[in-house]
């Protein structure tokens, strides 16, 4: 009992190290564990690699610095996506915090593949009015935003020479972390101008988003962390979400390891003493 | 500039707490006798200007300047010195002759605290529960939530013995109650795991700016 | 005398709170929040008891030099620091001295000491789920699935099965139907506990916390 | 058809939206009625009647009033440009008074809210196009009453009835003596072998009352055995030590441990330095805690209360520094931890039955006797609810839905 290695009596210190590798290591060297991409997403996908390049796709952030962790990667790889597609990108949100959130992503990604403000992408900012704003855009997009997040006038930006309504607008992506967010553009927007629509969501969120999934309101969904990570997946780019979900598999795995480990020790141990009763 | 100084010094304390999993030692001593000194200095402060100030003396020192404002927007001014003076109370206690008057504020709140949370607690967990658990035995989860209900409910039953149907009703309680937490146990890893994540890309991002 | 007033007072507020509840009456509910309020000023003011008893506590140490009394200097020196930023001659705002020292001090400190959890709880795990009896062994497997099935892994270890056998689907089973049955027992009994115990504080039946007889 | 009604009403509506906005902003506006509707200067036809009555007749403070009118014709078909309700609200029946609100078209529907209670207000409702406004319909006065019941919560409050009344009766029958059994609780007697095994090795206890505030009973049912749990220490002449996450609940502590202490009368052995006040925040507190823990060596750790995230902090440094540990909350999110790493768990009920187990007050006992009941009540009433709903007859379960 005594002699022998046991491992009932580990070193804690010993698993604290495991986890500790098994959360940096992915977040330094991305894994790519293998994951199943659930068919919301796979749809999202799929609608948007559909749009010809050169279209014009919208992207409303409706989120604040509080949600960041599980909504920013998806305005990340969303606008990795449009660009990498060429499609032109107008950013409008209904959220005060969220252009300085949407900003942060856009700059460097539009510096990675050369795109021009005011002719590739252009960030309307916030207006307020939620519902009354949606319907304004549905009339008028330059109207709505009468000036871009700069101060410039709307009127004034090239890529906004073409855009007056929905009409003009081949897919709209909302992130939202509430409202107004995804069921207000759904009601507002996609029901009565036939938009196609689709959103990211917080996880606590996404159950009440995948109805519309069903009706087909929203094409696709991006639920929390996990389908961020799958779209990261998709777009073969492995961003904060898959890092994140790595992360979270790994130390899974290795915690599940440690209770099977911990059982054949307690057994082996069991039979020795049992031996040694004998 | 700025900031990285005041990053670093939030890595060197982040470092210092982590070094408790090694061992105790002079730096997560230091950061733990630190946090509490900081975080009294700041619960006296923000105490202060959030409730005594406020509700307090500024009510009742404005009413001195003869302005009609008052207490908590009800009520006249001399309520805002009724909280005062309960605050006050509590420091009788140093005074044993008088130390008993302490537990006027103490009874006031506790029992006021007292009959406020009964009936929100029969609302939510008795009365709404009755509601959504009585399900008619007409599907496996219907069975699981009424049996599984019934089992904890048994185990808690504290003036009867537990035997007979009792105890078999109390056993499939345990059984229950093990699955739950096992559960629950499994399903808290993942937000751990992130207060881990934040921690470790705030040292590799933000303060290293390795990843 | 010195006991009844307290508790009198007692039953009469706890009473009032538990009526206020029924009564939609803006008098009644005006009332209550006013009370509320006085409670939490109680409190409020309490803080100084305790920062008075972290002095003390500190200060002997400092003077009997009893071991560690370097850091008790650490904690009233920090303390000091707080207060004068923080006080009337100093500003709370953002962006001031105080706010910045919360921001990047105590605010990192709390959530790493938060974080250790994550250790914590695998450390837990290793030593707690083992298989000595049948009970033990439902926690295990519970556990196990639902770790499982909460990460994209679990999900892509049991790809192809049938959607009931999927790790995804039984950790949303087991959380919705035997956890919630467990969780709503323990809550419904410790309702119960609570609202016994509520009714003999207002009834002066449970007097501990007024600290004993006397 | 129906895409461009919506486009003019929206046009228009930015007119009302943005009118008075930054001087930047007034531009666009124009443009908006070029792109889209001229303004005409005819006003849309006004709405059908308007309906004003208290709200939810017996369940409010009467500081709201419901309202209910007509579409007016010009509303998504007619001329089509209504692009807005405005409704008023007066205290006189000669001034159309102050706009409470705009409402978009195609409602009818609308609840007055924050309203004097029992005051008497006239309302009246116009349709508009964005530059002209209809002629007003008003409705009779009204005012809100005020109700001194909130009839949604009487199956609360007879339940409550109810369950005193058991209480209160087996209270009575404990007082006169009636011989009442306790089940065992097995946390309760680890608690006494854990502060027995600290005496034998000569090391204090450490006990804490969670961070709960005073106001969260179960910091009173910790209380309560604290007082039982310093009686024993101060028997044994063991150090005791308690730190706490909140003043009040430290000062509590303190009059509840020297009256122990003075109560088997070993008032001397009464230390006030080892009743600590430690940080109201919750993680400093933790890491203090984790601190006394392997400094101060305590060989039985007592954790009674409410706990939140930092049970686990504490269950697993006790652990690690070899000590017995008890825990008992009535936290649900909590227990698991505290199960998997303590050697004993009062779970939820336990945790207040304890202080009553603990104390033998016949009184107390009839308290525990009264839940059992009541426990009988809830399940027969479920039963009941299930049976009946089965049949169809579900306004019986819908009592107990509440407000």
């Amino acid at each position: 009992m005594s002699q022998g290695f046991d491992l009932r009596r580990i070193d804690r210190r010993i698993i604290f190290l495991l986890v500790l590798i098994a959360v940096v290591w992915p977040l330094i060297a991305p894994l790519r564990l293998p994951m199943d991409v659930s068919p919301p997403v796979q749809r999202l996908y799929d609608r948007i690699e559909e749009i010809p390049a050169g279209s014009i796709v919208m992207l409303a952030g409706d989120y604040s610095p509080d949600t960041m962790p599980e909504l920013q990667p998806m305005t990340e790889t969303f606008i990795r996506h449009a660009f990498r597609n060429d499609l032109r990108l107008v950013v409008a949100c209904l959220w005060p915090a969220s252009p300085p959130l949407v900003e942060r992503a856009l700059l460097p990604l539009a510096e990675e593949f050369g795109k021009v403000e005011g002719v590739d992408y252009v960030n309307l900012g916030y207006m307020a009015g939620g519902t009354v704003t949606l319907l304004g855009m549905g009339a008028s997009i330059p109207n709505t935003f009468p000036t871009d997040y700069g101060g410039t006038p709307v009127r004034d930006i090239p890529l906004m020479q073409e855009v007056e309504n929905f009409d003009d607008i081949a897919f709209v992506m909302e992130v939202s972390a509430g409202t107004p967010g995804t069921r207000e553009w759904v009601q507002q927007v996609q029901s009565r101008y036939r938009v196609s629509l689709g959103s990211g969501t917080t996880a606590v969120g996404a159950p009440n988003f995948y109805p519309y999934v069903q009706s087909g309101q929203l094409v696709g969904l991006l639920g929390g962390l996990k389908g961020a990570a799958e779209y990261e997946t998709l777009l073969e780019y492995p961003g904060d979400a898959t890092k994140g979900m790595d992360a979270q598999s790994v130390v899974h795995a290795l915690i599940v390891v440690f209770i099977i480990l911990g059982n054949i020790a307690y057994f082996a141990a069991r039979r020795r003493e049992r031996a040694e009763a004998r | 500039m700025g900031t990285l100084i005041w990053t670093t010094i939030g890595a060197i304390l982040t470092l210092s707490v982590y070094s408790f999993l090694y061992k105790d030692n002079p730096f997560y001593k230091f950061a733990e006798h630190l946090v509490v000194g900081i975080s009294a200095g700041y619960y006296l402060v923000i105490y202060y200007y959030n409730f005594i100030d406020p509700n307090v003396v500024t009510p009742v020192f404005q009413l001195r300047l003869g302005d009609q404002a008052i207490g908590f927007g009800s009520g006249a001014w001399w309520l805002a010195l009724i909280p005062g003076l309960l605050g006050l109370l509590l420091y009788t206690r140093f005074f044993p002759r008088v130390a008993w008057v302490a537990r006027w504020s103490l009874g006031i709140y506790v029992g006021g605290y007292a009959g406020l949370g009964i009936s929100p607690v029969m609302q939510a967990r008795v009365i709404e529960q009755i509601g959504a658990n009585a399900l008619p035995l007409t599907s496996v989860t219907n069975v699981l939530i009424v049996v599984g209900l019934l089992g904890t409910l048994a185990y808690f039953f504290f003036s009867m013995k537990h035997k007979g149907i009792l105890g078999a009703l109390a056993r499939v309680g345990i059984v229950f109650l093990m699955v739950g937490f096992g559960a629950s146990f499994g399903y808290t890893v993942m937000s751990r795991i992130s207060l881990l994540i934040g921690r470790v890309s705030f040292l590799l991002h933000d303060w290293l700016q390795v990843v | 005398m010195r006991r009844e007033i307290p508790l009198a007072i007692t039953f009469l507020i706890g009473v009032f709170m538990l009526v206020d509840f029924f009564v939609p009456h803006h008098g009644v509910s005006a009332a209550a929040e006013e009370m509320k309020q006085w409670g939490t000023i109680v409190i409020a003011a309490s803080i100084l008891l305790g920062v008075g008893n972290l002095i003390r506590v500190h200060f002997r140490k400092i003077r009997r030099k009893s071991d560690g009394w370097g850091y008790s200097i650490m904690t009233l020196a920090s303390m000091a620091v707080m207060l004068y930023f923080g006080g009337p001659w100093g500003t709370i705002e953002e962006g001031s001295a105080f706010n910045w020292m919360f921001l990047n001090m105590q605010v990192p400190l709390q959530s790493t000491m938060f974080s250790l959890l994550a250790f914590f709880i695998a450390s837990a795990a290793y030593r707690a789920f083992r298989l000595r009896s049948a009970e033990a062994g439902l926690l295990l497997i519970a556990a196990i699935i639902v770790m499982l099935g909460r990460v994209p892994l679990g999900q892509f270890l049991t790809r192809g099965l049938p959607e009931k056998a999927t790790l995804p689907w039984l950790t949303e089973t087991i959380m919705a139907y035997p956890n919630m049955a467990a969780f709503r027992g323990i809550l419904m009994g410790a309702a119960l506990g609570v609202m016994a115990m509520g009714l003999r504080i207002i009834l002066g039946i449970e007097r501990s916390y007024l600290g004993g007889e006397k | 058809m129906e895409r461009t009604c919506v486009a003019l009403a929206v046009a228009a509506l930015l007119t009302v939206s943005l009118a008075g906005t930054a001087g930047a902003q007034e531009a666009p506006v124009e443009e908006a009625l070029l792109d889209a509707a001229p303004p005409d200067s005819v006003a849309p036809a006004a709405p059908g009647a308007l309906a004003a009555r208290d709200y939810l007749d017996s369940n409010d403070a009467g500081d709201k009033i419901e309202l209910d009118w007509e579409l007016s014709p010009d509303d998504g078909e007619g001329s089509c440009d209504v692009v807005a309700y405005r409704l008023w609200r007066s205290q006189s029946a000669s001034s159309p008074g102050e706009l409470v609100t705009e409402l978009s078209p195609g409602q009818t529907h609308y609840v007055d809210q924050n309203l004097e209670p029992g005051a008497q207000y006239y309302y009246s409702i116009t349709a508009y196009d964005g530059t002209n406004e209809s002629a007003p319909i008003a409705c009779a006065p009204v005012s809100g009453r005020v109700n001194l019941f909130q009839t949604t919560r009487l199956s609360i409050l007879v339940l409550m009835a109810v369950f005193f009344a058991l209480v209160l009766i087996f209270t009575k029958l404990a007082e006169r003596g009636a011989e009442l059994f306790v089940r065992r609780i097995p946390g309760l007697n680890a608690i006494e072998e854990a502060v027995g095994r600290a005496t034998e090795m000569g090391r204090p206890v450490l006990y804490v009352p969670g961070i709960g505030e005073i106001d969260n009973i179960m910091t009173i049912a910790s209380l309560t055995i604290l007082s039982h749990v310093a009686k024993i220490t101060a028997r044994y002449e063991t150090p005791l030590i308690v730190p706490t996450a909140r003043a009040v609940v430290m000062s509590a502590a303190e009059e509840v441990v020297k009256q122990a202490y003075a109560e088997v009368g070993q008032p001397d052995a009464y230390n006030p330095d080892n009743i600590r006040y430690l940080s109201d925040a919750q993680f400093a507190f933790a890491g203090a805690v984790n601190g006394i823990m392997l400094r101060e060596k305590p060989a039985a750790n007592l954790y009674m209360g409410a706990f939140w995230a930092e049970s686990l902090l504490l269950a697993e440094t006790g652990f690690e520094a070899g000590a017995i540990q008890v825990a008992g909350t009535a936290m649900v999110s909590q227990l698991p931890f505290f199960v998997t790493s303590c050697d004993f768990t009062l779970m939820g009920e336990e945790l207040y039955a304890a202080s009553a187990y603990l104390s033998r007050e016949p009184k107390l006992l009839g308290g525990l006797k009264g839940s059992d009941w009541m426990k009988v009540v809830t399940i027969a009433l479920m039963a009941l609810g299930a049976i009946l709903n089965f049949m169809g007859f579900e306004s019986f379960v819908n009592w107990f839905q509440t407000q």
